[in-house]
Parts: C-alpha cells; sequence; structure tokens
C-alpha cells in the first residue's frame, strides 16, 4: 500500500459572527482515534478557516458537517483552525471541538 | 491559571498528557514552553508515510522553577506514537539538556552559584524508544543525549520520571539509567526489550508476554525499586511526583550524584556483583531475586499498597 | 567480495599492528576468565607503533550462563566488560597530556543486546547505558575513539557499541554491512506500505532505510571504506585527525554532536538544526526570568 | 395379543449403557482421566443429543477435549444443544463428523467457524437462542441425553461443589438426569466431602479430576483505563436522562464500556446528584468488577449473578449482604434463575450493539459470524408475563403511547430497554445502517430469519453521544424513524434527519440533545471515573479483588 497524509480544506462563515474569543488555544493529543486542534484569531472577514491533516481517505464530506455544525453551534469567526487527526471518529472530533472552547472558559480567557 | 495548576495536582501522572505533566511538575505559573505548538515543528518524515502528524512532534520541551531553581524539561507524550523518538523529538530532547547545561556553564562564569540555583534537567519519560517511521534519525538522537548526559555530569542533574502508560524501553531504557536519578510509579515500567520480543526470543512458556503481573514484575516499579535501579517510588499523582523531584534536587549536588547506578568504575564494579548474583541464583522469575532480598513473601509485594510496600520491602543489597 | 560479518577476532589483527594484541588486559585490569563475556573481546594492542584499547565482538562465541546471548549479542558480562576496558584505559592514561592519550578501537558486528527475561530483571538497559557513559567519559577526557563496522550495527546495540566514538568507519553496503535500526522488509510489514514505494521514498529521504550508505548521508557515520585493505590505513589516519581536533579545542566536531552537525551538512537531518535554533532563541527571551 | 407396551426403555438403555462404561469406573463414580474417552465412548451413541457445558464463562473443556478423541465409528453425528460455542474444540467436533447439529445460544469466537461450517454443510443449525430459551426445550424436545458437566471439587458420590461459577449446571443435570440420561463431571478437585452440595450425587453417573481446573473467561471484566471521553459522556446522559429520569432502582447491564462507565460513575456524578438509594439498588448481573466503587460507597442493595467473574470470588463472599452466599459462606451463581430474574423482575436493560437499523433493531451479527446474544434479549424486550408494579415500570408505561392501540384506556406497565451506542464505532463503522448486516448474515449462513438481538417493538430508548431518542414516546413508525434519525449524528442515517423535524421532536420531548439534558461536555471526562484502572479496583475493593494477570498493569 502507498499512502500519504491528506490535507483537507474548509472554509465557514456563521450568521451572528462572534469573534474568536482568545489569540490562541491547543488542545489535545493525536493518540490513536484522537486528534489536536489549534485555533487562532485571524482577521478573515468574519470567516472560519480549517485545516485538517487526516491519514484517512473519503470522509471529507463528515468533516465539513462535523465543523460547519461547531461553527454553527458557537457562532464563531474569525480564527483559522488546524487540526490533526489520527483516524477520530466524528464522535470524538466533536467532543474534542467543545472541550477545546470550555477549556479556553476555564482558563477565564471568555467574557 | 493556578487554580488549573491546583487541580492537576491531585490527578493520576499515568492519566495526565506530556503538557500537563510538565507544567504541573515545576512552580505554578512558571512553565515556559519552547517549540511549542505554536511552532509548528512537526516531523516532515511522517507525512510521505500516510502518518499523523503533531504540533510538538509528541514531546513537551521547557523551562519552569522549582523554588530557585531552574528547571529544563521534556515530558513524551506516550499517546503519540508511543511517544517514540524521531528527528525533532529527539532534537528538543537533545537540546534541552544541552540548554541547562549551557546555562549552567553561564551562571557559574558570572560567579559563585549557590545550591538552589543550580539548574537540573527533569525528563518526564513515556517511549518505547526510537520511531521506526525516521528510525535512523531517532537512533542518532539517543547517542546525541548520553553525549549531553556525560557533559552534564558534575554541574547539572538529570532526574527521569517514569510513569506513564508506555513506561521508558528501547534505547530510551539506557539513556534513563545513565541519569543521577529515577523516580517511577509502580505503573511506569524501565526496561530495554520489550515483553513481546522476549516471548518471541524465549518462547512462551519462559514469558508469556500477555501475562501482564509478570511483565510488571520483571520491569515495573516495584521491581526496580527492589532492585535500586530506581531511586523513589511515588503514588501515581503529579503531585507525589512533585514531591519527589523536590526532594531529589534539594540533595546537595554530591549526594545526589551518589545515587547513581552506572557512570564510573567503582558503579560498574558493584553491577558486576549483581551479574555474579545474576548467575549464582539463577532466577526463574523476580519474585526469586526479591525474595534473596529478604523478602518473605514476596508475592505480597504486588498487590501492596504504596505505604505499606515502602515500608516493609526489603531492597536487594550486595555490598 | 569478501565479507566480515562474524569474522572481529579476524578483524582486529587487520586494524592494529600485526600479533600485537594482548588480550583480557587494559591497564591494570587483566581478565582472565574465558567465561566472562566471552564474546567481547577487550584488549590492549599497538596501533601504528602506540598502545590502544581494542574491543571487539566475537560473534563465534556463546554465553553459556545467558541463553539469549550467541552471535555476537551483547548481553550483562559482555557489556560491563567492555565498560571495564574503558575505564581502565582512562585510569592508566589519566596523568598523560592529551596528545597520549590511548586510541581506543571499536570493532563492531552486533546484532542486540541481550534480549532475555534475566537481563530485563536484573537491568540490561544499566549495562549498555555504563558502557556508553564510559565511553562519553573517555571521549571527553581526550582519547581518540575510532570505530569500525565490519558487519552488523543494529539499533541499540549499535548505540552501546559504536555511536559513542569520535568517529565511525564502515564498510560499505557491498561488504554485506548491515546499519540499521530495524530492515526495510520489517518496516513495510507494520506500516503496511508497499517495500517497494518505501525504497523509492528512501532514495529523497534517507531517515529510516537500512544501510550504511543511509546512515552516511545521515552523517551518522563518518566515512564508508570500499576496501577491506584500507581499513588499517584509515583507521589509524581517523585517529589522528580525531586528535588534531581535540588539540584544537574542536571537540565539538567529533562525536554524537558532530555528527549532528555533519548531519546537516550532509542534508540528510536539516530540521534537528532548526529546532535547536528556534528553542535556543525562544529561551533566550525568557532566560533572564529564570536564571537571574 | 400384543405384547404390553414397555415403560421403562428410557432406563434399560441408561443401565445398557452404564454396564458399557462400568470396567473403566473406579472407586464410587470415579473414572481416571486417561480413560474418559473410552467411557465416553460407552455412553454415548450416534446421533444422541449431548451437551457440553459451556457459556460465556466456564466450560468444561477437558471432557470437550476427551469427546473429540472418541473414534468417529463409536461416536458420530452427535446433536449438540449447548449454551456456548467458544472454544476451538466445540467446532472441531463438527469438523470430525462426531457432532452434526447444534442448538445453541452464543458463538463467541468460534463465531465465524460456525458460518463457515454451516456454508460447507459440516454443521446443521437447528436455533439460536437465548440462554433462557435453550434451558426452556432442555425440558421439552431438546432434552440431552448426556451431559458433560464441570464443577470445582466432586466425591466418589457425585456430589459436586460448583460454587461460584455454578451457571448453568443445574439446568443442564436437572432436564438430563430426570430423563434418564447419563451426567458426566469433570472436577478440578477430587475430595472426601465437597465444600457444599451443589448437585446432589444420585444425579450424577461419573466423576473425573481433569488434569488442569476448568477454563475460565473473565467476560465481564473492563479495564476503567479504556474508558473514553465519550463513554463518560453518554454516560452522564444516562444517568440524567434515563435513571434519575425514571428512578431506575433494578436493572441489568450488558458487557461493554458504556455501561461500566456508568457503574464507575455512581460514586461521583450520580453522589452529586444525589440519586443514592434512588436508582440502582438491585442488579441481576454478573461480578463486575467496575461496579466495586458503587458497592463500596453503599450504592448497591442486593445483585444476584447469572455466573462468577474470575478473580472476584474473595470481594463477593466478603460482602454477603449484597450477593447470594450459601450457608458455607461461598457464593453461588445460577443462570436460569437470573436470567428468569432479568427478565421479570427487573425495571431496565441497558446495553450496547454494533448495529442499529432505521427502525431499530439492533443486532450484533456481522455477515460472516453467527455469534448469538446469549442472554441480553431475555432481559432486552418487554416482559409480557410481568403484573407487579414499580414505580419505573409504570412511567415507562405510561409514556408508551401506542400502548392505547391495543389496550385502549386499559393501563400498563413496560420495562424499560435501552441501546446505548456511539454513532461511529471502530474503523469509522456507523452504528447507524439501513440494513443491519443480520440480513447479509442470514444468506450466508442460510438462517430463516436475520438474528436480532433487540427487536424495534422492545426497544425504548436509545442514547448515543447526539442525545436521548425516547422512542416509547413516539406515535408510530414514522416518528419513529424521525427519532432515530435525530440522534443518528453523522451517519448515513443521521444525515437524512430533517433539521425543522429534529427541533420538532426536541420540543415534543422525544428528543433531548446533551444541551437538552443541561450536561456541561467539558465535565465530560476521565477524571470523573471513581476508578481509573484495575489496580484502583483492586484499592476500593481493599486488596479482595485479585484480577487476571493479563488486566494487572502494576
Amino acid at each position: 500500500m502507498r499512502k500519504k497524509l491528506n490535507e483537507l480544506n474548509f472554509e465557514f462563515k456563521v450568521q451572528n459572527p462572534k469573534d474568536f474569543p482568545a489569540e490562541f488555544l491547543h488542545y489535545g493529543v493525536v493518540g490513536s482515534g484522537d486528534m489536536e486542534i489549534i485555533m487562532e484569531k485571524k482577521p478573515l472577514g468574519g470567516a472560519v478557516k480549517v485545516k485538517v491533516l487526516t491519514p484517512v481517505i473519503g470522509f471529507e464530506e463528515v468533516w465539513r458537517r462535523v465543523l460547519n455544525r461547531f461553527v454553527n453551534d458557537t457562532g464563531i469567526a474569525n480564527a483559522s483552525i488546524e487540526i490533526n487527526d489520527c483516524n477520530a471518529t466524528p464522535v470524538v472530533g466533536s467532543l474534542r471541538l467543545r472541550q477545546a472552547l470550555s477549556e479556553l472558559k476555564e482558563v477565564g480567557n471568555v467574557q | 491559571m493556578s487554580s488549573r495548576w491546583e487541580a492537576l495536582q491531585h490527578q493520576s501522572f499515568l492519566e495526565c498528557n506530556a503538557r500537563q505533566r510538565a507544567t504541573a511538575l515545576v512552580d505554578p505559573d512558571t512553565f515556559t514552553e519552547l517549540a511549542g505548538p505554536r511552532d509548528r515543528l512537526s516531523s516532515p518524515h511522517l507525512p510521505v508515510l500516510g502518518e499523523a502528524i503533531q504540533f510538538d512532534d509528541g514531546i513537551v520541551t521547557g523551562v519552569g522553577l522549582i523554588g530557585r531553581k531552574p528547571i529544563f524539561i521534556a515530558s513524551q507524550e506516550g499517546r503519540f506514537i508511543g511517544g517514540a523518538v524521531g528527528e525533532v523529538h529527539g532534537a528538543k530532547l537533545v537540546n534541552i539538556v544541552r540548554l541547562a547545561r549551557e546555562s549552567f556553564d553561564g551562571m557559574t562564569a558570572k560567579g559563585n552559584l549557590p545550591e538552589e540555583r543550580r539548574p537540573a534537567v527533569v525528563l518526564s519519560v513515556d517511549t518505547g524508544g526510537v520511531r521506526l517511521h525516521e528510525a535512523n534519525a531517532g537512533l542518532l538522537a539517543h547517542a546525541e543525549l548520553i553525549d549531553q548526559f556525560q557533559d552534564c555530569k558534575g554541574k547539572v542533574p538529570v532526574v527521569c520520571l517514569i510513569g506513564g502508560k508506555v513506561g521508558c524501553f528501547g534505547g530510551m531504557g539506557f539513556i534513563a539509567a545513565a541519569a543521577d536519578i529515577i523516580i517511577m510509579s509502580q505503573n511506569g515500567r524501565l526496561g530495554l526489550t520489550g515483553p513481546e520480543v522476549i516471548e518471541e526470543e524465549m518462547g512462551k512458556e519462559e514469558f508469556d508476554s500477555s501475562d501482564r503481573s509478570l511483565v510488571y514484575r520483571t520491569t515495573g516499579g516495584k521491581h526496580r525499586y527492589i532492585m535500586r535501579d530506581c531511586n523513589f517510588l511515588a503514588a501515581d499523582s503529579i503531585a507525589a511526583f512533585r514531591a519527589a523531584l523536590r526532594d531529589a534536587l534539594a540533595l546537595p549536588y554530591a549526594a545526589l550524584d551518589a545515587q547513581r547506578r552506572i557512570g564510573s568504575l567503582e558503579k560498574v564494579e558493584e553491577q558486576l556483583k549483581l551479574v555474579d548474583l545474576c548467575v549464582k541464583l539463577a532466577p526463574k522469575d523476580s519474585k526469586d531475586v526479591w525474595k534473596y532480598a529478604g523478602n518473605e513473601d514476596p508475592g505480597a509485594l504486588v498487590d501492596m499498597t504504596l505505604d505499606t510496600f515502602l515500608k516493609q520491602v526489603k531492597r536487594l543489597s550486595v555490598a | 567480495m569478501e565479507k566480515l560479518i562474524g569474522k572481529g577476532r579476524a578483524a582486529i589483527d587487520m586494524v592494529v599492528d600485526r600479533g600485537t594484541l594482548e588480550e583480557g588486559v587494559v591497564g591494570e585490569l587483566t581478565v582472565s576468565d574465558k567465561e566472562f563475556g566471552p564474546g567481547a573481546v577487550i584488549g590492549t594492542a599497538l596501533l601504528a607503533g602506540e598502545p590502544c584499547t581494542v574491543i571487539a565482538i566475537d560473534a563465534m562465541k556463546r554465553n553459556r550462563k545467558f541463553s539469549v546471548v550467541y552471535a555476537g549479542i551483547i548481553g550483562l558480562e559482555e557489556a560491563y566488560k567492555m565498560a571495564l576496558a574503558v575505564y581502565h584505559s582512562i585510569k592508566a592514561d589519566e596523568h598523560k597530556p592529551l596528545a597520549r592519550k590511548r586510541p581506543l578501537i571499536l570493532i563492531v558486528d552486533t546484532p542486540g543486546n541481550g534480549p532475555g527475561k534475566l537481563e530485563e530483571i536484573f537491568g540490561m538497559n544499566k549495562a549498555t547505558g555504563a558502557y556508553q557513559l564510559a565511553l562519553a567519559e573517555a571521549r571527553k577526557k581526550g582519547h581518540p575513539i575510532v570505530a569500525l563496522v565490519i558487519g552488523r550495527a543494529i539499533s541499540g546495540a549499535f548505540l552501546c557499541h559504536g555511536l559513542q566514538a569520535d568517529h565511525i568507519l564502515s564498510l560499505g553496503p557491498q561488504f554485506g554491512t548491515l546499519v540499521h535500526v530495524m530492515p526495510l522488509t520489517s518496516i513495510a510489514r507494520i506500516t503496511k506500505l508497499d517495500i517497494e514505494w518505501l525504497q523509492e521514498l528512501a532514495k529523497d529521504n534517507p531517515v529510516f532505510a537500512a544501510g550504511p550508505d543511509y546512515f552516511f548521508r545521515l552523517g551518522g557515520i563518518e566515512e564508508l571504506l570500499d576496501s577491506i585493505d584500507a581499513m588499517r590505513e584509515r583507521v589509524i589516519a581517523h585517529v589522528a585527525d580525531v586528535r588534531r581536533r581535540k588539540a584544537e579545542g574542536k571537540e565539538e566536531e567529533l562525536g554524537p554532536w558532530g555528527r549532528g552537525l555533519l548531519g546537516e551538512v550532509r542534508g540528510g537531518r536539516r530540521v534537528r538544526a532548526k529546532v535547536m535554533q528556534v528553542m535556543n532563541d525562544e529561551f533566550a527571551a525568557v532566560a533572564d526570568r529564570y536564571l537571574s | 395379543m400384543s405384547e404390553p407396551r414397555k415403560w421403562d426403555t428410557r432406563k434399560t438403555d441408561y443401565l445398557e449403557r452404564m454396564s458399557g462404561a462400568a470396567p473403566y469406573i473406579g472407586k464410587g463414580k470415579v473414572v481416571a482421566a486417561p480413560d474418559t474417552t473410552k467411557v465416553l465412548e460407552a455412553a454415548i451413541r450416534p446421533f444422541d443429543r449431548v451437551n457440553i457445558e459451556g457459556n460465556n464463562q466456564k466450560q468444561a473443556d477437558f471432557l470437550a477435549e476427551c469427546l473429540k478423541k472418541c473414534d468417529t465409528h463409536r461416536v458420530h453425528d452427535l446433536h449438540m444443544v449447548q449454551s456456548a460455542v467458544p472454544l476451538a474444540v466445540h467446532l472441531d467436533l463438527f469438523e470430525v463428523g462426531i457432532a452434526r447439529k447444534l442448538d445453541f445460544a452464543f458463538g463467541g469466537p468460534q463465531a465465524g467457524r460456525v458460518a463457515q461450517f454451516i456454508n460447507e454443510g459440516k454443521l446443521q443449525l437447528g436455533a439460536i437462542h437465548t440462554y433462557l430459551e435453550l434451558f426452556a426445550r432442555y425440558f421439552i424436545d431438546l432434552t440431552p441425553r448426556v451431559s458433560l458437566v464441570c464443577a470445582y471439587e466432586g466425591d466418589a458420590s457425585g456430589n459436586l461443589y460448583t460454587g461460584f461459577n455454578t451457571e448453568d449446571t443445574p439446568a443442564i443435570v436437572e432436564a438430563t438426569k430426570f430423563r434418564q440420561g447419563i451426567v458426566i463431571a469433570q472436577v478440578n478437585k477430587l475430595v472426601e466431602k465437597v465444600s457444599r452440595v451443589d448437585i446432589p450425587g444420585e444425579w450424577v453417573d461419573v466423576v473425573v479430576e481433569s488434569p488442569k481446573p476448568f477454563f475460565l473467561e473473565p467476560l465481564f471484566t473492563r479495564d476503567p483505563a479504556l474508558i473514553t471521553d465519550t463513554q463518560v459522556l453518554m454516560a452522564m446522559m444516562a444517568i440524567d436522562g434515563i435513571y434519575a429520569e425514571y428512578g431506575i432502582k433494578s436493572l441489568n447491564h450488558g458487557i461493554g464500556f458504556n455501561t461500566a462507565a456508568i457503574e464507575l460513575l455512581l460514586p461521583t456524578y450520580g453522589e452529586e446528584r444525589n440519586l443514592k438509594g434512588k436508582i440502582c439498588t438491585e442488579w441481576a448481573l454478573n461480578p463486575h468488577p467496575t461496579l466495586i466503587p458503587a458497592i463500596e460507597t453503599g450504592w448497591v442493595e442486593t445483585i444476584h449473578s447469572f455466573g462468577g467473574e474470575l478473580g472476584m470470588q474473595r470481594y463477593c463472599e466478603a460482602r454477603g449482604d449484597v450477593f447470594f452466599l450459601g450457608p458455607d459462606g461461598t457464593m453461588r451463581s445460577n443462570r436460569a434463575f437470573s436470567q428468569t430474574a432479568g427478565h421479570y423482575a427487573i425495571d431496565m436493560f441497558i446495553g450496547g450493539t454494533l448495529q442499529i437499523d432505521k427502525y431499530g433493531n439492533s443486532s450484533t451479527a456481522t455477515a460472516n459470524r453467527v455469534a448469538g446474544f446469549g442472554g441480553a434479549p431475555n432481559m432486552g424486550c418487554d416482559a409480557k408475563g410481568r403484573r407487579h408494579c414499580t414505580e419505573a415500570w409504570l412511567k415507562c408505561g405510561a409514556e408508551f403511547v401506542s400502548q392505547s392501540e391495543y389496550l385502549g384506556i386499559m393501563p400498563r406497565g413496560k420495562r424499560l430497554v435501552v441501546q446505548m451506542v456511539e454513532t461511529f464505532g471502530e474503523k469509522m463503522a456507523p452504528a447507524f445502517v439501513d440494513k443491519l448486516d443480520a440480513w447479509q448474515l442470514a444468506k450466508n449462513a442460510n438462517l430463516p430469519l436475520p438474528p436480532v438481538m433487540i427487536y424495534a417493538d422492545d426497544l425504548t430508548h436509545i442514547i448515543t453521544e447526539e442525545g436521548i431518542a425516547y422512542l416509547l414516546k413516539c406515535r408510530g413508525l414514522e416518528e419513529r424513524m424521525a427519532a432515530i434519525r435525530g440522534v443518528a449524528g453523522f451517519t448515513d442515517i443521521g444525515l437524512s434527519a430533517k433539521p425543522e423535524e429534529t427541533r420538532a421532536l426536541r420540543e415534543k420531548g422525544i428528543i433531548r440533545t446533551v444541551d437538552d439534558l443541561g450536561i456541561d461536555t467539558g465535565r465530560a471526562n476521565r477524571s470523573l471515573l471513581a476508578a481509573k484502572n484495575m489496580y484502583e479496583l483492586v484499592e476500593w475493593s481493599g486488596g479482595l479483588y485479585d484480577p487476571p494477570v493479563r488486566f494487572r498493569n502494576w
């Protein structure tokens, strides 16, 4: 078999954008079935850009929906998100994204 | 931030990730990460092989303080490819030790350095050794690490902490052995050859790698403590590891250096007495050695709580 | 093509002044027990007329006390025996000037460290660690250490016996020398990747492929030799070169660190230096908070 | 005048067989291990119905091996009637022709070979049962002629001590012996006097001391170290949205990490919710090690067990107020009774599955494995014969809206049957599917029906990481399917959900998401587990729990 890490890129815009509340956030570990996330404030005209590096092929649409819902549920904007994935299911993906944000609340970066 | 640091103290060392360990082992709000995720210094070798990468390449390196003492810390992430050492990972590991020694040189050049200001290296090890996907670079980094350790001798103490899920195996097994102080929990394992390879070499009758109890009796924290291969046996919490680390680093350098297992002709001669004992005793199981060390009921040590174990255990002595 | 795998003893004679090896003796050390670490050959010989310590592997010997120690495997006794030879070399030359510290010649042909239960119980990791620390100490005290790979230099065993040298020479792959952590076939099996594809990738990136030529490109081996006859002359030349650099205070060009620099020069290890630079810069920005 | 009919042919046949075995029987009923095969050859005739005791825990493995060694001219074409076929030797019997037909309940590791042998014509499948159903048939149309059972101790007169792992033995022995069959027992130890008479000696014909103790699988041991954050999240949802909501006091947990997480959250999250004494007090359950912290903190009043769990014996026997102990002080499990208890006397069954279809039918069957479901379906269904009332049962019945289509205004209670699944399993396999793999299996293995573990009409709730679907509140199939889609996440089934439909179901309380339940996902991590690894379970047990070696990471 031949394989390489695949790069997926997405861009989202939401209805009532809220600026990403921190300069930089890192969360998670790239264990088997898991992933890590970097979220950074970026002036993107209200958009959210996401880059996913994953060894899995054929789940671009699922990633799009997972991320789209995360962006819509949280309303974040002007943020760049980078994900290193190691076969995380959408279940884990959604949970980690939410956990990353609540990490931020715990630290007190969110007003 | 401090409340989070406080909360981490009560957490299981085994459960924590590499960054949590690094942050919480040093004093609150003193940890500065070097070459952290923000630098995105991930491995250039994994993507071409289709392997997932991590922004810090599976190791957290940085500097912090314990009291007034600068602590140069590297903490391996066992969950990322088993904490394996590749080119980036290895370079970070090597350079954190080098930075500590250079800092020591710089500080002493400015004048007398009080003992409580002497820098120290702390390595939280959680690895099976060399990373297969970039094995050659990983191997060469191991050699550099021993080289840096030797440079630290007489200057900067090196402490290894082993309490993660992977333990400390392969090349990192010798690296840890070459440290001044080793602190383990009973969940930690320290050795060279992984259990599956021993089974392959010796047969399932001699060594059944699925018998985890046997695996831990052979390489686990309690065994290493009895063998005097580890200096401190800590409970599985960040606070306990931190306390042991603080106690170790409070020792004057000479006392600390004396705790080494290897690193001089005298120490090698001592180890050779152990090898003689090994030949004489020809143990079938670690328990035979524990018994020889004076533990009447060696089997009972396995499930014993840490406090009771530390009170009752007889450690091996060939002196 | 003649090969030297398994012929560690013969190789000693091809390198040192013929017939000068005094086996088992290094300075004050005399090992007379033939059953003690029989696979590790230690002794004193002359190299171009000056005394040197020889540490080699005799792959034809089996250690009767340790069932997994045979065919060049380094066991507990072997590793400590080699460490003794190093420490006694240091001790013997303790008061000699830099230029007269005896060289240590390592003849490398080993497939691994003792992978047994007894070894784990008593700590094989300590034994190989002890030998490496001894070599590092000797190197830093001015002894030129030159390793010569004649057969197998595999993974942890190469770390133990070889990679702490000032300079490493290896017979080229045409002599069947095996220098690797894991053969490509095993890597292919574990990663489930095509071996042909891995071979193709290895052309551009030597970081995982097996063979002395790949290690050469990574700076892990200073020189590849294309003839057995050249071994003696090249070892002598490297001892002289190492000695000169030590005299000039250029230790950083030697040993594992020197090979790290060489890896960058040869283009095999490019990120190592970059990572270290980032760390150094970031530390410099905060150093005051920690050091003053 | 015709001959008068003989009414004791079974007894005559029994005596004939036993006289063939007599030369090998020594003192009392004792046979030496090397003679076992000879005894089996004498006792068993071609086409007999034979039972080899074994379930998902203990195995009469020595006798199974001896049966395999029988001369195939003397012993062949047997009809095996047995709970489980998890050992390789069970299938080897079909390979060599000793056995021909199989009626069973659980395939375990041999499930692949069962399917393969059916295909190759080596195995004729009777039916896949539930445990209780199979035991029932032992007394109707599948009575064994010869049964090969196992026990801890036996004496020369045939008394058996089955102790902690009594499990299926009483059901098998009673069915066999009271129809003049032959009972052969392998025992770990021949003793002068057994610790307790679990099976009276008169019901046993032969006792063999086996060279090795019988095999025991620690099937219900789950290492807390492997529980994920998602499982913690779902456990929080289950406790809030089901256990507390309905006041579930009596219950069974299936095997798996989802329910293990719930057990480990009782002393932490459950305590915080002030639920002690209000939920989880009575159980039909094997001795799950992960329940130790809840037992130690006083959550549990009673547990009756189907079987014993390896390493838990000392612990159970030191907690006599909770487990069922004999006057001798040791525990006795009993699968038939516990299954009956699980069928009639518990308010809820909660378990996991591999697949749920769009209608709510669930199965662990895959296309090439005939695995069976053991006892789960006995509990994962509504007990139609139940008449006693509990608060949870009544509430569930009251919420079950389609009941009135059959009963008019007549009230009735209902068992909660809950499936707990992550929307994606290992290797991105979706848990929600259009059509179960069981259909393909039915085709591949020539089964009359796709094997279904829990039918949609029994299922009352589904918990996924997305939310809880209260299926019992749905009117009609369309609404139930919409509710299932609404919690199916990013699977194809989930993606076919219409957002406005899901929103309407949330308003009706048919779907409750994590947010609807008011759960803080930030807290959903392993730090909520009362024990995070096996050693902590040992600590909780005060050193009484002795985990099997493969689970010991210290």
